[in-house]
Parts: C-alpha cells; structure tokens; sequence
C-alpha cells in the first residue's frame, strides 16, 4: 500500500470528475445569500431567477439551442429516464416501438425495459468490434410503429464516438424523434443539435467538472413530451420541484468552461491517453484495446487483459494508489461483464479482464508514466496466479 | 467493501503456483461465471502435506483461496473435506454479501481436489453436493 | 421602493430557506477533494462513502428509522412522484385505488392526476375548515382495492398538521400501505415512522435550512415499490444516478440540526407567529387566519383579507421590502385561486385575498414589529382601491 | 417578471376611486376569475372630462387600470372606444403572458362604460364582442 490514497492518481473521470473551483465560486453567492425561490414574486428572487437564467444560456450555447430548450433535472440518469418515457408514453398512440442500441448506459436500458414491461416494443440494435452502430442498422429496424431512436453520442465505457447525425436523419426520414445521451460527450464531442439532428439530449453536470446531482435535458421546441417528475410549475410545467439553484448556475459555468475550447483539450488530453495507450500495448503481452481506433474519447483507454480479472486489476492499482475502472461488476452469486464490451464481440473471459483508464483536466504526463510504471507487473502478478495463464505468457520485457 | 484482513490476503496470497506433481487437482468454476479455482494437493498419508491454488477470478476469489489453503495445509482430507466456506469467510473477518459466493467456491475447489485423489485412489468420491457457480441473485432488499 | 431588497425580511421559508453555514461546512471537502464515485471499489471512494453512509443514520435518526430504509432523491416533487408512482404500479395487482387529501401539494395532487390518466382510481378525502382530514372519511372510503392511502404530515400552506398516526392506522387496518409529504413537517412536527404508522415518507432538503436540489424517501423495510428513475445500482439499486454525495452529506447535517431540538425551536418560532397573527387581527379588520388555531406549524400564519387580492399584497409588501407569499396564483387568462383555501370553504374572493408569512430562523422580533408596522397600511391602500370594499371599511385604528 | 413601468403604475396608481355623479359606469370581470374593474367616466361633449377606477385583482389589474384611464382622459368617446389592450400594454411597457388578460380587462372596462353612458342617453350601444374574462389557458411550451 502506498498512501496516496487520499490524492491518488485519479484516471476514473468517466466515473465522475472533481468540481473546479471556477464553478464552486460561481454557485456560492447562491447557497446562504441569493438562496430565494427563483419562481417568487418578490425581488429578493431576481438574482437566483437570473442566475438560473445565465445557466440556461450558458447551457444553449454549449449545444447550438435556444434557451427555451433547456430543461434543468438532477443528473444523466433522470434526464434518460425522461427522454425515453417521456416520448414513448407521450406519443404512444402513434405507435409502441422504440430503437436502441446494445451497449448503452443502464439508465437507458433499463428504462427500455421498464417500457417493455408496459407493452412497448423495444430494438436493441447491434454494434461493430469497435462499438459503432450502423446508420444502415436503423433503417433496417424502424418501422411506421417507431416512435423514438435513442443511441448514446459516445460510449462511457470504451469511448467510441457514434455517428449520432446519420442516425438522428434515419431517424427523421421515417418521421421518428431522436434521443441521444450525451453525458460522456459533452466537453469532448462538439455538439450541434440542429446539425445532428438531435430532439432530445441528455447531460450530467459531474462528468464534466460541474456538481453532482445536476443534468439538463435538451427537448427540441414542439416535442411531444410527458413528465416525469409531476408537480409544481417549475422549468415552464414541465419537470416539477424547487430549483437547485447552486447546482444549476454551477452546471452552467462548467459547462462553459468545458466547451470553451474542446478541440485545444482534446489535444492535450488525447496525446496522453496515446502515450498510455501504446505503453500499455507495447509492455504487456495478450492486451487489446477496446472501443475504436480514432473515433473514441480523447480521455478514454479501455483494455483487455487476457487470463487475469478486472476487479484484481483494479485494487492492485488501488494498492499503488491509482484509481482506475473496469467493465466486471459484481453482482450476487457471479460476476457481470460488462455488456458493452460483450456486444462488441469479446469472449466472457476477455470482457472480464478489462480495464478503463479515463484521464481528466489535472492528469499530467507524470501520472501516465505512473501508471505506465505499475501496470505491467500488475498484469504480470495476477497472471501468475491465474490457471488460465498459458505457460511463458506473462509480460514483455521493456526494452 | 473488503475487510483489510481480505485486502492483505488479496496483495499477498500465499500457495500461489502450480503443483506438476500433485496427488489430487480439483477445478472449479469457468470463464462465463468469471472465477476459475484450482487446488492441487500433495497428499501424506491422510494429511494434506503441500497445497498450491490458481485462481482466475476478483480479490474475494484470490484472497478465499489464499485463506482456504493456508487453512487446510496440515490438515487430515477428512478435516478439510468438512472445511465450510463459512470457516473461510471467517478468517476473512467477513465478504461483502454480493462475494459470498467466492468462499464457496474455495471449499468446492477443495472437495474436488479431494474426491480426484480419492479416485485415483481407486476410493469411491464423497458426496460434495452440487453448488453450481452462477447462483441466484438474492434481493438485496425488500 | 426601500432597499433592502437585497437583505429583505424574509417571510417565506415555507418556500425555501437559505443554507446554514455549518451546513455548507459539511459539505465544503466533498466538492473538489473527496469528489470520488462512492460506489467505486477504491479507497479514494472511502471518504464519499462514509459521507453517504453518515448521512443516511442521520436522516434516519432523524425519523426514528432504519438506515437502510433511507433512500436519498433530488428533491421533495421526486420522491412523492416515486413513492406514489411506485407504489400504485408496483401493487397493481392487488388494486387500483389511491386516497389523498384534497389539500395536498401538487407533487402529489398531478401525481394522482397522472395515475388516474394510468387507469387507477383516485379518492380525494375532503377536509374540514382548519384543512383537517378526518380519519374516519379514510376509514370511509377506503375498499379492497386501495393500495395506498397518501395524506401530508403539515399543509405548505396554511401549515395544519393532520393525524398522521390515525390515518396511518386506519390504512394498515385495510392492508394498504401509508405515505405522508413531510416536506413541510421536518424540523417542526416530531417524526417516529413506527408509532406514526407511516410506510413511506418523503422530505426536502431546502426547507429545513440544508440544500436545495435534495431530498429523501423513507421506505419501510418489505414495501413492494417501482424504480422512479432506472439505471445504475446506486441507493441499493432503487434510484439510479450518481450520488450527490455533497447535497446528501449537507442535507444529513440538516436534518441533524433541524430535528435537534425541535421543542426549543419551535416555542421560540411560534411566539414570534402568534404576536405576529394577534397584531395582524388586531389591527386589521374583515381579516381572518386560515388553517387549524393550534394544530398548525410553529412557522405558519395565512390570512385572508376581504375585498383584495394576494398578488398585489405581496408586491407592496416587496415594495417595502418584505417577501411572503400568496395562494393566489396566476395562470393566463385568469387568477386560479390556492386550492387549499378552496378546500376549506373560502369564497373565490377570500381565498384569492390571502397572505402567507411563514417564519424562519433568521427572523428576530424586529422582523414581526416591523412587517406589522407595514402590513395594514397595505391593505388600506388596496381596499381603497378596491371596488368590493364596503363603505367605512379598512383599517381599524391601532390603539 | 413585471417592468418597471409596471411596478410604478402598481404601487402609485393615478385616477382613483368612486365617482358619485359619474355619466357611465362600466364593470367588468367577477370574484371567481380574480379581477374586477370598475369604470366611472364623466363626459363633456363627446370627450371623457373624467375617469376614475375600482380594480380589485392582481398588481398587472391595477397597472392596466390606472394606465388605461391615464389615457383615455381627453380623448372622444370613439377615441377611447378604439383603445386597445395593446395599447395599454404597450404604454406599460409589456405585461407577461400570463397578465395580459387584465389590458384586456380594462379596455372591457371602458367601453361597457361608454356604452353605459350611451344607453343613459337613450344611443344603441356599439357592439363590443364578447371575450368573457376566464380565458383558456395557452399551453406555455410545446
Ligand atoms: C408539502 C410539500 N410537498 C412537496 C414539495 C416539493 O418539494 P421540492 O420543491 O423540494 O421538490 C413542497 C415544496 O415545494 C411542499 O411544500
Ligand atoms: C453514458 C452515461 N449515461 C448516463 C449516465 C448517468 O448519469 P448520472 O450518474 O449523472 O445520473 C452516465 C454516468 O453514470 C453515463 O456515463
């Protein structure tokens, strides 16, 4: 054990990012001073409605929409859940079919099957090796009954970035609305809804260093959309309770920050996540990335080890103070490899011995040489202790 | 989640390796479950003299092996055919309820080993049940 | 106009109340240093965790519950949504019918509404001139088929506190299961799950002085309940959606502050009220308080002043630098009159002329002289304006 | 949510009161839809010499009230007859959507007065419409 566990080498941000202190400071005049109920009469709620205001701007402009567009919720999560219940249930005389794709978050999947469970009828469409949907895939699938395609901008656990405005125009020529969740995009993918054809578009303020427990919905004007949280009049009648104001005006500032300039972060981020990449392949023998050569998140590495577990790969490195991911998660009784990366066609074995590396705004050249410096006889110590390890496999000297 | 007593047994696994002479092999589990265990037992008279595990599997599966060997080296085949995977769990100082499911594996892997050196014995194998490995998941709550 | 708008007397915390400091203390490390994922495997996850796990036996201190019955949400709207939604789905097929109050807050009421849209049956109890629900029009209208029985532990707006435990009793008498909206209630009404028979109950953060955007429900140990929002396994699987873990571990020490002596707050808040109501009665004529005469929130007075109207009230109170509230509310074309009022048989004219001024912790005995030295001059000036107003009326002579 | 023109008509509003000898009266709106306003017109010719107001309702009411008998004081009765809701709006700087009823409350106001008046002098009243005062609610969005 190292002690660095109280600021270990964090490469777990598609897990959820620290806040910036530029987003802190944005929100703290609203905690204890500006704390009215922005929807009051009185003037002492001008500057919360303003500032919930701002952030509906703010959030607009990171996605080419207007402002009337927005609709603040508290995370990716309820903002999946809405989408696709939303549409489904709103527009559920035109027809029960809904598309989506294999390797999607749960929060859309298993709102797909809560909607089975209602009598829709559900398509989970295919992917590559890579984890890409095809376009072509969409046209196949959908019929006069669908209602609504909804297929993720970019994939949380391998990155691979989906050709969301092909899918959104398939969607549109068979007169069908388009839901993509974009909670690992944004900040990395620039967005255009009208570009991609986007209706609908999922965000979650703490994956892209804005607070936990904020998300935004962006619902094309004219959408045809049920609630999901019922009550008060709040967000224009259509998402019910009392403005999380702090949350909102931090969701705004970080959003800004982060798509002030993707294309410069992207570079940064991107040269290191290819140095981490080619160490890893050239170091360790039987590896393989997973998720697409180039059309993948500039901070996302996702790898397979092959004879060794994810989870052990995991608290070795947690041992050496890193903190990192992986797609085997435990459920009672046996473990549960992920379902993205068996959609893209890997054996149970392989799927198991993932492992996801998601860089972040403070990772410096010196954690990828960090990890570059540890993984290698981690790899190589599980593999000693797994039956699977064919003899002489193991790691490959660095030369 | 893990107990320290779990983490250290996890880090530092003892009897790791293959045994190329061994008297019993007993192997559970597969890829599709995502833990395999394999024991290998050196068998003196009725005692278990030497004992080496390979486990593919999480730290719950690795550190359940490591204590289930260290436990039963020494033992008599009787003893350690009666090990129950709550004995394993114990020396643990506990699972989490989800990894249970590991320290049955490691008792399991044992019977195996035990009953391959029972029939090359030429004794009949003990009845060790049937455990399966993927079990049902229990409702965590309500 | 004064200008004080900025540091107004604040008479609205029925509506929102402002963090207190050692709230925001709480939560300050969890924003940008212990920002890890607390469902991660690694020991950076440590801290998050045990902030969430704190805050849950706080939450559940608090209710005289178990903390694995503690479930946290975004918000007071959220979990009523769910926890009404939840529960008439997921015991369909035991019945169709739900009873509430008439008096409810909308989170419930349009709840209901959505319900009822689903197929299932909706009594809505009536309640007497205080906003009483009478135990036995449950006993009444409850049949085979009622799974749920949902009636508020303290009205929003004119803060009468019902008989929880009566109704809790007679639902579970039927075999139906009980929830209360004690949004209103923390803090101010003490809560014990089981001597309340209460199955579920929902609460909010903002409202007792901890963050906005955060809330909880209470679910006994056993209650069959749908997800509200599907995904990930976060809060045992039962509501997706990564943890806020700053807002859970604000709204954990609120609830703590809140429920620490709620005997002491409440006999100084209520001394404030009661002058408060006597020297606005006294002083005041064709004026009445709405609500129970002692079965009422330590924080809670709602008046009715004849031949004017809420709106205008509040904003020459604004004007003066006072925030309250009115139940008359506008939606276009017309004045839609508080529902609450309506329900205990104010006129549409007496209920329209209402006035809500709900006490905090911030407020001082200056704040009640003061808002009783500004409040009748409002009402003359309206009922000079006034077509309703009666020759002679207006405003009696302070002595 | 209201202007600041708004805020000012609201809280200093001019024109005031009941008019014992008034030559037309006009009522408009009821306690169930929440406004009510009441027109007192004195006549001199065919021009308004007079006006005064009773409103009860909500601050954009009083606003439009007093606005609308600032501007018609003057004005001939024709003149007045055609001031529309937009033009009390407008000279308001703008009401929420929500408020806009209560422009049109007092330019029902006023010509019920006029046409008060117009009855007392033994003239046919003009043909106002009808537009009733507890209109459907527009959907806000979508
Ligand atoms: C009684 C009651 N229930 C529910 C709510 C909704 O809570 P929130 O606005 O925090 O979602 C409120 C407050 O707005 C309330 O007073
Ligand atoms: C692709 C994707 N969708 C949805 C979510 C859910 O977001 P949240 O946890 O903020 O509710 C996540 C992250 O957990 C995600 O990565």
């Amino acid at each position: 054990m190292n002690d660095q566990a109280d600021r270990p080498v964090y490469m777990d941000h598609a897990a959820t990012t620290f806040m910036k202190p530029e987003v802190l400071a944005a929100m703290a005049p609203y905690f204890s001073q500006y704390f009215g109920n922005p929807s009051s009469l009185y003037r002492f709620s001008g500057e919360p409605r303003k500032g919930v205001d701002a952030a509906r701007r703010q959030v607009a402009a990171a996605l080419g929409a207007n402002p009337e567009e927005i609709y603040f919720c508290a995370g990716g999560s309820e903002a999946d859940n809405w989408a696709i219940k939303g549409v489904a249930l709103a527009n559920r005389k035109r027809g029960d079919h809904i598309i989506t794709s294999a390797i999607e978050h749960h929060a859309v999947l298993h709102t797909c099957e809560w909607l089975k469970r209602q009598g829709f009828l559900v398509t989970y469409l295919p992917v590559d090796e890579f984890g890409r949907v095809d376009p072509g895939s969409v046209e196949e699938a959908i019929t006069d009954r669908t209602t609504l395609v909804s297929v993720m901008t970019a994939n949380n656990e391998i990155g691979t970035i989906q050709p969301v405005a092909e899918i959104g125009r398939v969607a549109h020529d068979h007169g069908a609305l388009f839901h993509t969740d974009a909670v690992q995009a944004v900040g990395a993918v620039p967005i255009d809804v009208d570009a991609m054809n986007i209706d609908l578009l999922s965000l979650s303020g703490h994956k892209f260093y804005g607070p936990k427990g904020t998300g935004a919905l962006y619902v094309r004007r004219g959408t045809r959309l049920e609630n999901l949280v019922h009550g008060g009049g709040q967000e224009r009648g259509r998402r019910a309770g009392t403005e999380n104001v702090p949350g909102i005006v931090g969701l705004g500032r970080a959003i800004e920050l982060a798509t002030a300039d993707i294309e410069g972060h992207n570079r940064r981020i991107a040269a290191m996540r290819d140095r981490l990449i080619r160490g890893v392949l050239g170091s360790i023998p039987d590896a393989r990335l997973n998720g697409h050569p180039t059309e993948r998140l500039a901070n996302n590495a996702n790898f397979s080890f092959r004879y060794v577990e994810g989870e052990s790969i995991l608290l070795l490195l947690d041992a050496q103070g890193i903190c990192a991911s992986t797609g085997s998660a435990c459920s009672s009784g046996s473990l549960e490899p992920s379902h993205v990366l068996l959609a893209t066609g890997l054996s149970h074995e392989e799927a198991h011995g993932s492992l996801r590396l998601t860089l972040g705004d403070a990772n410096t050249e010196d954690d990828v040489d960090y990890v570059l410096s540890v993984l290698p006889d981690v790899i190589g110590r599980l593999r000693r202790i797994s039956p699977l390890t064919p003899p002489g496999a193991g790691v490959r000297e660095v030369d | 989640m893990y107990t320290e007593r779990v983490i250290a047994e996890f880090t530092n696994p003892e009897n790791v390796g293959e045994m190329a002479d061994a008297d019993g092999v007993g192997e559970v589990g597969s890829p599709t479950c995502g833990d395999i265990m394999k024991i290998y037992l050196k068998v003196e008279g009725d005692r278990i003299a030497d004992v080496r595990f390979q486990t593919f599997g999480c730290a719950a599966a690795i550190a359940s092996s490591s204590m289930a060997t260290r436990m039963i080296r020494g033992m008599t085949l009787a003893e350690a055919w009666s090990l129950s995977n709550g004995d394993v769990v114990e020396s643990l100082g506990g699972l989490p309820p989800a990894k249970v499911h590991c320290s049955v594996l490691a008792s399991d892997a044992i019977r195996a080993a035990i009953n391959d050196w029972r029939t090359r014995q030429g004794l009949p194998p003990w009845d060790a049940g049937s455990r399966g490995c993927c079990g049902e998941a229990e409702p965590e709550n309500g």
